[in-house]
């Protein structure tokens, strides 16, 4: 199992197949999003892990994506489906005793959608109101809104366009997660508006099995590159230049 | 007044004519036996009688009520019309006691120990006062269809229809159930119309013997004619002269 | 997969619990419902039979799921709030109901057409020989088939955790995620699940071999 | 409300849900062929009642009978890689309901043999056939005569389960109509309406076809 | 050589102990009538000889085998001895024709053109050379029962076994297998043993007639002793006068 996985050098495998193999979301606008017309991903992970992929396989190199959910990422990067999350996956010390995360490719904060005119403006009415927060099952926002809002009742959905729903048909008061994809959510949903701020800080990282260091490195060379050649920031634009309040630098914050 | 009258009666089974223009009268008292060969119409004809199966068109008048008029109650019929089945029909969920009570409760709405009493008075009748608490699976096949001869009386019906009573039974059980029926036919006041193969009880009470084959009545004469005369129709011959190996 | 039950115990015990209960809740009414329709199926009148005939073809061949995510998402929207349980629940409910409808008149079907004859010619009434002959005996029939519904409502009770029923498979999931230890937190799941639907389902064996 | 409607079922919405139907049809089919395979074995294994092998069968059988599809799913899809396999999602989908229907159409067939009249195989018995022969010429070919209504019938849940499996994300119906009222909370109603009718007539034509084996046999 | 012989053969269901110590020599070419009343152990003793059913106890030899013998091969035995059951039990997926070659091509692999000559000219003895192509569910009981009797005439057994052939049919079916069963019991070339209730076969063609009560033999006379003499054991007359009733 992950000892076949531990011995196998995925960076050569993938530098012989060419390809690297992508868990991204699809259900999340902006990050990773499944377009309806043509079937395929879209969003700034997507485009970020092409690039990605020509810069550490050269410019034949392919990148090939899985769908993931917050819950099902994690299995399947160890169990070898796929070789790299990059899935809107915050880096936090419990998920570093699993898996090694590059650089921080994208810093966002956890926050509150609510819809319009809610009696809900921040982390703290929703603890006083004992409202019902929704979430996704293996996002750590659900453990963080346990933390700050212990008040706060958590319901979990299998992935977002669950909760959306859930949102929207009066299951909770609230959906939290981090910021950058709520925006995605609000762009999609005019009546419901991103509230209250950042309270959590979460720096998205893209997680590789622990055993794969030439493969991490290769990685975070890669991201320094990107960085540097303003790929980067050309890809970002392209995703977050006409989200209204939204923070670039923030964003864009090592 | 006449107990059964069927006046050009057609029976139907989807396109399967299965009584073409049946024609009988049956006095009250009288002991008629139906005999025929197998597919005849016997059955579809008896149970006609007590609204198991609907006739198409023609009458059939059962004491004095007409079953073809919707507005009949069936169910009140049925108070008068008793049937005694080949394979018995036992409630399986319900002793032998409760058999035998259940409907006079719930149909006549008869007093709860007027009912027992009158119960145990049939099973006495049938021989088996012994066996009320009994459930009917614990019972010999002749046992059982002395039970349902009983439950049929303890409703006190004016008439009693029996199908093939007797032809599910082993052999040595056979004599105790036909001896209850000759009884039962011998009580004027009763009348029974029996489907039966066993030609010793149609020869010992039976008034008239009807002959059945393909649908039709073929044959309606009194015993004596019957069994000393040799029936005129010779199908109703071929057919004695088989079941009297 | 031990210390999966040492570290989350109570959280799976508390999943078992809302398991069992939307199961036995689902059990209850869809009896209730089943046999209703079920009778309705039977009665001689032809109107009442389409309407039990329509009920039950809707019901039995449209995914549950699909009707719990209706009662989840779309009821809450346009006619009253709803949370997951419920509405997972009545899917349940809804979706067994129609199953049941079926078992329960094929029971019917599988007593001898004389028990209803012999006590039609008795003088009892359609209504009352169903209710004091046919029935008791078809329900003796009835209890094996039953019993599997159960075990199935208890396995289709899962569908809970699409809404977030919060029962043994949503805590499952959760479990999964933040233990992320999916097998040994699932195998804990499966395990929980086995205890109660084994013996259902071997003692429903048993009691079939015993009927027959 | 009609508005809604209109653009909800849009060329590329309805591309969308119908491959999502392909792939629903496409996971069933490959699943009913290869669970009827496994599952007819799988029965006869354990009417036949080969000493202990049956009884390990039949003990395997029945921790699969019993086990919610969604677990089986989860196994399949996140523990095959643990013996070095890593199935997609299709083939894993496919794979997950093989292995559950196969179990459920082993009770089917053993029962269905056991269905029928003893006195079928007494008769090829004393005319001098062999248990093999018995069961190979007379009973296994009565029973699959009565067996066809609860096989047809297990193939309609198998169409139906299929939608579970959106829970490892297989792109099936329900998967992606979630995706699409995701994206505009209006087309919630007509997406339900959408997948409730696919499923009811592909479901249902199985269920006409039961109906009409069952009036044929009787 | 005796066709069958039963050693102090013991047989039981369970605990529940169904023939007691039974012994019993049937000669090649006898024809032997077994009655008793129901659940007495006939059909128990009927399906032991041709290993239906095991015995725990004793020796039981028929042709020259002994069935107790685990080296034995059961079905090189049931291919001299054929048998035929109160409810058929012909092949509901076969056709009649197929009913009759299914195991002469299987079982003796007979060639294709022998086996349909052979197994015409067994429907042809039973009266039934027009009915081949039909499907046994198209046959009233009477042809399917005589269906039933070609299907094992066609093994061509040394020895036969009729558990109760005529008890399942309507009652102007019964002579017609009558008849083939007495043609088949007066060739000298064939054993039979017969469960049957029909003692006007049995007088006409019967060499013994043994009484069965409680799983033993209480009765094992000659055919006159039996109906002329009367028969010693109590049970046994009782037995006979209700049935002969
Ligand atoms: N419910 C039914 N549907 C269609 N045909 C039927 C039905 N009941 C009886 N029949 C047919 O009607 C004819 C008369 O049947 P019926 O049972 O009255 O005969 P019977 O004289 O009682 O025969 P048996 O001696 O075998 O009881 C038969 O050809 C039978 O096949
Ligand atoms: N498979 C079985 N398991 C247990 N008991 C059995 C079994 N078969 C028969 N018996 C019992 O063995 C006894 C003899 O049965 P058997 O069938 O030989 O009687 P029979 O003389 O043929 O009766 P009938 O005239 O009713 O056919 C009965 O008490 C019966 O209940
Ligand atoms: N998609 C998500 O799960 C976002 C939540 C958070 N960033 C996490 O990693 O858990
Ligand atoms: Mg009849
Ligand atoms: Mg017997």
């Amino acid at each position: 199992g992950s000892q076949s996985l531990a011995s196998r050098n995925v960076l050569k495998v993938d530098q012989q197949s060419k390809t690297i193999t992508w868990g991204v979301k699809a259900d999340t606008r902006l990050f990773g999003l499944l377009d309806t017309k043509d079937g395929k991903i879209k969003g700034f992970e997507v485009d970020l892990a092409r690039a990605l992929t020509k810069q550490m396989l050269g410019s034949k190199g392919k990148a090939k994506f899985i769908q993931v959910t917050s819950s099902t990422r994690m299995p399947m990067l160890k169990n070898g489906n796929i070789d790299a999350i990059i899935a809107t996956m915050t880096n936090t010390p419990e998920r570093r005793k699993q898996v090694s995360f590059s650089k921080t490719y994208f810093y966002a904060g956890q926050s509150l959608l609510v819809k319009k005119g809610s009696s809900i403006k921040n982390v703290k009415d929703l603890n006083q109101q004992k409202g019902t927060v929704l979430g996704v099952v293996g996002s750590d926002s659900v453990q963080n809104v346990a933390k700050v809002a212990p008040n706060a009742k958590v319901l979990q959905l299998t992935d977002y366009a669950q909760a959306m729903t859930a949102l929207k048909s009066v299951q909770g008061q609230a959906l939290t997660t981090d910021n950058g994809i709520l925006y995605g959510m609000s762009v999609q949903n005019p009546d419901y508006v991103v509230t209250g701020g950042t309270f959590v800080a979460e720096p998205y990282g893209i997680a590789v099995d622990k055993a794969q260091t030439p493969f991490l490195k290769k990685l975070n060379q890669a991201l320094t590159e990107l960085r540097a050649n303003g790929q980067y920031r050309k890809i970002l634009h392209k995703w977050f230049h006409n989200v209204k309040g939204f923070d670039y630098e923030e964003a864009a914050k090592e | 007044m006449s107990m059964i009258e069927f006046h050009n009666v057609e029976k139907y089974y989807g396109d399967f004519h299965a009584l073409h223009n049946i024609n009988l009268t049956i006095e009250a008292g009288e002991t008629v036996v139906l005999i025929g060969p197998s597919g005849s119409g016997k059955s579809t004809l008896i149970r006609s009688i007590n609204g198991l199966e609907q006739i198409r068109e023609g009458q059939l008048i059962v004491n004095g009520q007409d079953l073809a008029d919707p507005k009949t109650d069936i169910n009140r019929i049925r108070k008068n019309v008793g049937m005694v089945f080949q394979h018995f029909n036992l409630y399986a969920n319900k002793s032998v006691l409760e058999n035998i009570m259940l409907a006079p409760r719930i149909v006549l709405h008869r007093k709860e120990d007027e009912n027992k009493k009158i119960a145990m008075e049939m099973l006495d009748r049938v021989g088996l006062a012994d066996q009320a608490t009994k459930m009917p699976a614990q019972l010999s096949g002749g046992q059982k269809q002395r039970i349902a001869i009983a439950r049929s009386l303890a409703m006190r019906p004016k008439c009693l229809l029996f199908d093939e009573p007797t032809s599910a039974l082993d052999p040595e059980m056979v004599d105790d159930v036909l001896n209850i029926m000759k009884t039962i036919a011998r009580d004027s006041s009763m009348t029974s119309l029996v489907v039966t193969h066993e030609m010793g009880f149609a020869r010992e009470v039976a008034n008239r013997v009807i002959f059945m084959a393909d649908g039709r009545i073929v044959e309606d004469d009194s015993k004596d004619k019957f069994f000393n005369g040799e029936p005129t129709n010779e199908r109703a011959r071929q057919f004695l002269s088989k079941i009297l190996h | 997969m031990i210390h999966i039950f040492q570290d989350y115990g109570g959280t799976l015990l508390y999943g078992l619990g809302q398991t069992l209960l939307c199961s036995i809740i689902a059990l209850i009414c869809s009896l209730i419902i089943g046999t209703f329709f079920a009778l309705l199926e039977e009665s001689p009148n032809k109107f009442a039979r389409g309407i039990a005939r329509i009920y039950i073809e809707i019901f039995r061949n449209i995914p549950l799921l699909v009707i719990t995510m209706f009662f989840y998402v779309v009821i809450p929207l346009y006619v009253m709030k709803m949370n997951g349980f419920t509405a997972g629940t009545i899917g349940l409910t809804l979706y067994t109901s129609a199953f049941i409808a079926e078992t329960v008149r094929s029971g019917i079907r599988s007593v001898d057409p004389g028990q209803m004859e012999g006590a039609r010619s008795n003088g009892l009434t359609f209504w009352q020989a169903m209710r004091y002959i046919v029935l008791p005996q078809a329900f003796r029939y009835v209890i094996p088939p039953l019993g599997n519904q159960f075990v199935n409502l208890v396995k289709n009770s899962s569908t809970l955790a699409f809404v977030g029923g919060f029962d043994l498979m949503y805590q499952g999931n959760a479990i999964a995620s933040s233990s992320l230890e999916t097998m040994a937190a699932y195998s804990a799941v499966g395990v929980l699940y086995l205890i109660v639907t084994m013996p259902i389902s071997y003692y429903m064996r048993y009691l079939e071999k015993r009927l027959a | 409300m009609l508005n809604n409607f209109i653009a909800a079922y849009s060329p590329d919405n309805l591309r969308y849900l119908f491959g999502g139907l392909g792939i629903t049809l496409l996971v069933s089919v490959a699943s009913i062929i290869g669970s009827f395979i496994i599952g007819a074995i799988l029965g006869i294994v354990r009417y036949v009642k080969f000493k202990y092998f049956s009884a390990v069968v039949g003990f395997i059988i029945d921790v699969i009978r019993n086990l919610p599809l969604i677990l089986i799913l989860f196994f399949i899809y996140f523990g095959l890689p643990n013996i070095g396999v890593k199935p997609e999602v299709i083939p894993a989908a496919i794979f997950a309901m093989t292995i559950f229907e196969s179990a459920m159409l082993a009770e089917i067939v053993r029962s269905g043999i056991q269905a029928v009249d003893p006195g079928q195989m007494e008769g090829a018995r004393a005319n001098g056939l062999t248990y093999w022969q018995g069961l190979w010429h007379i009973v296994l070919p009565q029973a699959l005569v009565k067996m066809i209504p609860a096989i047809v019938s297990q193939f309609i849940s198998l169409v139906k389960d299929t939608s579970l499996a959106t829970i490892i994300l297989l792109p099936e119906m329900l998967y992606r109509s979630q995706i699409i009222y995701g994206q505009n909370t209006n087309y919630i109603i007509p997406m339900f309406v959408a997948i409730a009718v696919l499923y009811f007539i592909v479901c249902y034509a199985l269920s006409v076809l039961a109906h009409y084996l069952e009036k044929r046999q009787a």
